[in-house]
């Protein structure tokens, strides 16, 4: 039987990722010292923390409503850059997905669709040192692995996996986009803040979304 | 970390009470939105001016609000761009019917967030909004391969010239275009001896070692292009200027607007020893000094180091930067 | 040490030099005598006023020349004060034949200096000489067992006070009574989170560990009275204000301004975190805020620290202190 | 015979001075770091450099009239609480001496002169922590040795004894005066800076002004 995903389960992904980031605030804010401005950990806990608590304050009714009121939230909380993006990532996912219970496949549809509201916000594309780095090959495996069947937890193991790469991918990398390109040659070798917020999204999904009887 | 703060979290929040309690009439405070408006706005038929950034900048931005200057100034979280909802309310509130300019700094947050803000004007008014970004660092380079020029000192030029443009009644399409004239016709460059400390991250942000210094650095903290052994400010003065004059012809005989912009930590002295080179070099140059403002306008949080930027002016221009301003940051002539 | 200088013996002529390049016209340089006149002093019929110091706490006194305000002020080496040949050369250029007064910061060496320099005038011309010491800073105990109290805050703000009763043409009699009553109304005390570095030192004057405040500091890094740890803004308002309030009978009701100043290494996003404070502590106590200053204006090179200063203010002084000054460090009505 | 103390003799012992000064201008320094402002060395270095410079430039003719160049030289170098107080010890020496060359007694008599003006300018008292610790007991040493009709150099041996003890006592006083007595308390437990220099002024006398018959 496919997982359903719904309202609840979906809360349970958006708290374990504000938990998560919560975790790795210092690390996060540690990165974007490197090359940035030392406020990713910062910026994404305050906003991960609001939507947190305007969930306590009563959820909403159905997986998009859900999404809306977190994108809704990032982006009034948050600002900087990842405000708007990972804003707009919870936004066109609510807008994709439908107000039912998702399944798998809606799920993936609705993932695409926060990426491409990132790509479209953003004008990054991936190999830009990016959170896009770790979240367009996600979303590829998640579609393949959706595609061929796998089991949904299966799934999101791939897509974790194939994001972690992509996090790791961006050490090397030098950054053409965001803040970290004013910094030209000397953005090399350093990890993407942003890439490694993604993944913690990532594995929160993996964690709270795969249902046991998968 | 010392600072003269109470909670890392309630920086912001605090210093806009003390900006309220230090400018009661002139200023007006939204301290749920954390937006400084003019103590009399919206003005009616007059263009409003809305900037803001994130805090860690002061004065700007909303130091520079004030007859003459700004009508509002969205205050973000230390180094992080303010939200589109405080943008918007900001927008609205200044909304005198004449249109509403958003002076931006080239920051992919605050490209953004003003933007969702635009966006939002547009669905919920008829508010006109027209958006200037500045971009006038010359230390990124303005290719495919950044996120483009960091909009830094030209900004408070430009907040000053535009707000004087709108004060004399000239409409927004007009202000839009002198302040994208500002943008194009500066550049800056800027250094630090040391780094700031991010409240909430608690410690500095780069490592700056005794005897070395960064050159070309942001005024968030980012780290800069290269980083040298500290030199004299003779040559501080090279360093920043020799990219400035590289990249625009200020020409001989060209008059310019002359900014040396300490970053916070950074004591007035220090400043005026930096003015003296670089008035200097203007001079070898052949380029002529029509104005000049020293003083930490555009900071850093407590960040030692400078920047400088030159902007060419023509008479319009100067008439405009001369006129009246009543901010908490800049005053004259009223 | 890092500083945006060339030579440390060369600190001070550099900066007048930048003085001079960044505000001509407004003020006339004497780089021989490191004196920085008024643009068109000696003004006739009208009260000189000449102050001066130890450099390295800029703007003050440099920075208040102008009208409204100082007539010239004396530049000493860094924290040491102008000798008496500065002094005697800044009040004959000065004088335009109603005498002359020296505003003079409660230190043994200012005093003596400007003391020799008194002697000198009266021996050279029949130029009139009074002189104000200021001594507002209640960290030091006024008794024999002292120099007696240091000259701060209260400083800037007599200078604008009198600044102004000589513009409108007072006597220098009652000009130097009026500062005399601006001095015994007034109060201050400050304190730092870093040590500054004289430059020619070359390193911290003291020590101050990650952690721990110096409470009662001087402006020329002469170490406080107590060392204390590190409090949130409110509790240091505190300790600023309990001394001040309980030194004078600033009652309920009392207009005063209230001036929070930073040391020069204070970005002013932390002098408006304390302002907050200290006006939250001012509003409980009863004290009512007539006008306030929020900035770095006496600073202390880039010591990071402030002070705070009140003054009991009434309708006389603050119309004095609303008069139009123009000065590159005070500017306002004109 | 009585050192004669011409012009020459009383030249070498300020260039003496200026040279044990230069040599000791970082520890002056660091002594006002710990109770003051960080400048003593520097202060005494430049005015004293200045001094040698007008001397270089062409000695003057007599006693009173270098010492009175070497006072005014100092007043308009030196600034701060030093300035006018080694400015007026020299003046008022070159006031009491005469113009002649001097003999032990006329030295005695100048330096107290010299003394007498600290005291009027500065109003401190022995005891105050400054460089009247050093300075006082000094020329009371001085004196009582000329008086006993000791050889200069021996009179001269005795008042730098006299000074250093003046300079130690320092240590543990309580500052009543100049910069240091802000501190209070704080400032026991410190040398006076003014003390110190005033030591090497002594030290430079017997160095210079003992001629070798005495
Ligand atoms: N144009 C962009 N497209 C996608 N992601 C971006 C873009 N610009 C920045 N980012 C992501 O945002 C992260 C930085 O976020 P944050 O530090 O919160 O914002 P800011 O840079 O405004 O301080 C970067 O690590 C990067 O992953
Ligand atoms: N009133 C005084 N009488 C005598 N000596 C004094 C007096 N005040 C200060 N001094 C001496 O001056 C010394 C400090 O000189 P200096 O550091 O050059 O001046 P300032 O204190 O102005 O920085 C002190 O160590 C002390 O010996
Ligand atoms: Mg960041
Ligand atoms: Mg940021
Ligand atoms: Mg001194
Ligand atoms: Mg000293």
């Amino acid at each position: 039987m496919a997982a359903e995903l719904d309202v609840d389960r979906l809360q349970a992904w958006v708290r374990e990722f504000a938990r998560t980031v919560a975790d790795h605030r210092d690390e996060l804010t540690e990165l974007d010292s490197a090359i940035g401005d030392a406020d990713h950990g910062t910026n994404m806990d305050r906003g991960l923390s609001a939507a947190v608590a305007a969930l306590d304050a009563g959820p909403p009714a159905d997986p998009a409503a859900l999404l809306k009121q977190v994108g809704m939230t990032l982006v009034s909380k948050v600002g900087g850059a990842s405000g708007p993006l990972y804003g707009t990532f919870f936004l066109r996912m609510a807008g994709a997905g439908g107000s039912g219970p998702w399944d798998p496949a809606a799920f993936a549809t609705a993932l695409r669709a926060g990426l491409d509201g990132v790509i479209a916000r953003g004008k990054a594309e991936p190999g830009d040192k990016t959170m896009l780095d770790a979240l367009a090959p996600a979303c590829d495996a998640l579609d393949a692995a959706v595609a061929a069947g796998e089991p949904f937890g299966t799934a999101l193991a791939a897509a974790v996996d194939a994001g972690r790469r992509g996090r790791d991918a961006t050490v090397p990398m030098q950054a053409r986009k965001g803040r970290a390109s004013y910094l030209g040659e000397r953005s090399v070798g350093h990890q993407d803040p942003g890439a490694t917020s993604t993944v913690l999204l990532l594995e929160a999904a993996a964690s709270t979304l795969a249902v046991p009887q998968d | 970390m010392k600072k003269l703060i109470n909670n890392p979290s309630d920086v912001v929040a605090d210093a806009l009470r003390g900006m309220a309690a230090a400018h009661p009439g002139l200023l007006r405070i939204d301290h749920e939105n954390r937006i400084v408006f003019r103590g009399d706005a919206p003005v009616q038929g007059k263009v409003g001016l809305v900037s803001g950034g994130g805090s860690g900048h002061e004065p700007m931005h909303g130091g520079f609000v004030g007859p003459g200057m700004l009508d509002a100034a969205c205050a973000g979280e230390v180094f992080t761009s303010p939200v589109p909802d405080q943008v918007l309310a900001a927008t609205q509130g200044v909304d005198g019917g004449a249109g509403v300019l958003h002076i931006v700094k080239n920051y992919t947050g605050d490209v953004m967030n003003f933007e969702m803000a635009a966006e939002m004007v547009t669905a919920e008014s008829g508010t006109e909004v027209v958006a200037v970004v500045t971009d006038d660092d010359v230390a990124v380079q303005d290719s495919l391969y950044t996120a483009g020029r960091r909009g830094v000192g030209v900004t408070v030029l430009l907040e000053k010239i535009a707000g004087a443009a709108a004060e004399q009644g000239r409409p927004l399409a007009e202000v839009a275009d002198l302040a994208r004239t500002v943008n194009a016709n500066g550049r800056s460059m800027g250094m630090a001896l040391t780094s700031c400390t991010v409240p909430a991250a608690g410690k500095p942000t780069f490592d700056l070692p005794e005897g070395e210094m960064e050159i070309g650095v942001g005024i968030h903290g980012e780290p800069g292009r290269r980083r040298v052994p500290v030199a004299p400010a003779r040559e501080i003065a090279e360093m920043l200027l020799e990219p400035i004059l590289a990249d625009l012809d200020f020409g001989a005989g060209d008059g310019v607007l002359a900014f040396v912009n300490g970053l916070g930590g950074t004591p007035l002295i220090e400043l005026y020893v930096m003015y003296a080179e670089v008035a200097a070099i203007l001079e070898r140059s052949g380029v002529t000094v029509a104005r000049s403002l020293v003083g930490s306008y555009m900071t850093s949080l407590e960040m030692a180091g400078c920047s400088v930027t030159l902007l060419k002016v023509d008479d319009d221009l100067v008439r405009l930067w001369d006129a009246p301003v009543r901010t908490p940051g800049l005053r004259w002539g009223v």
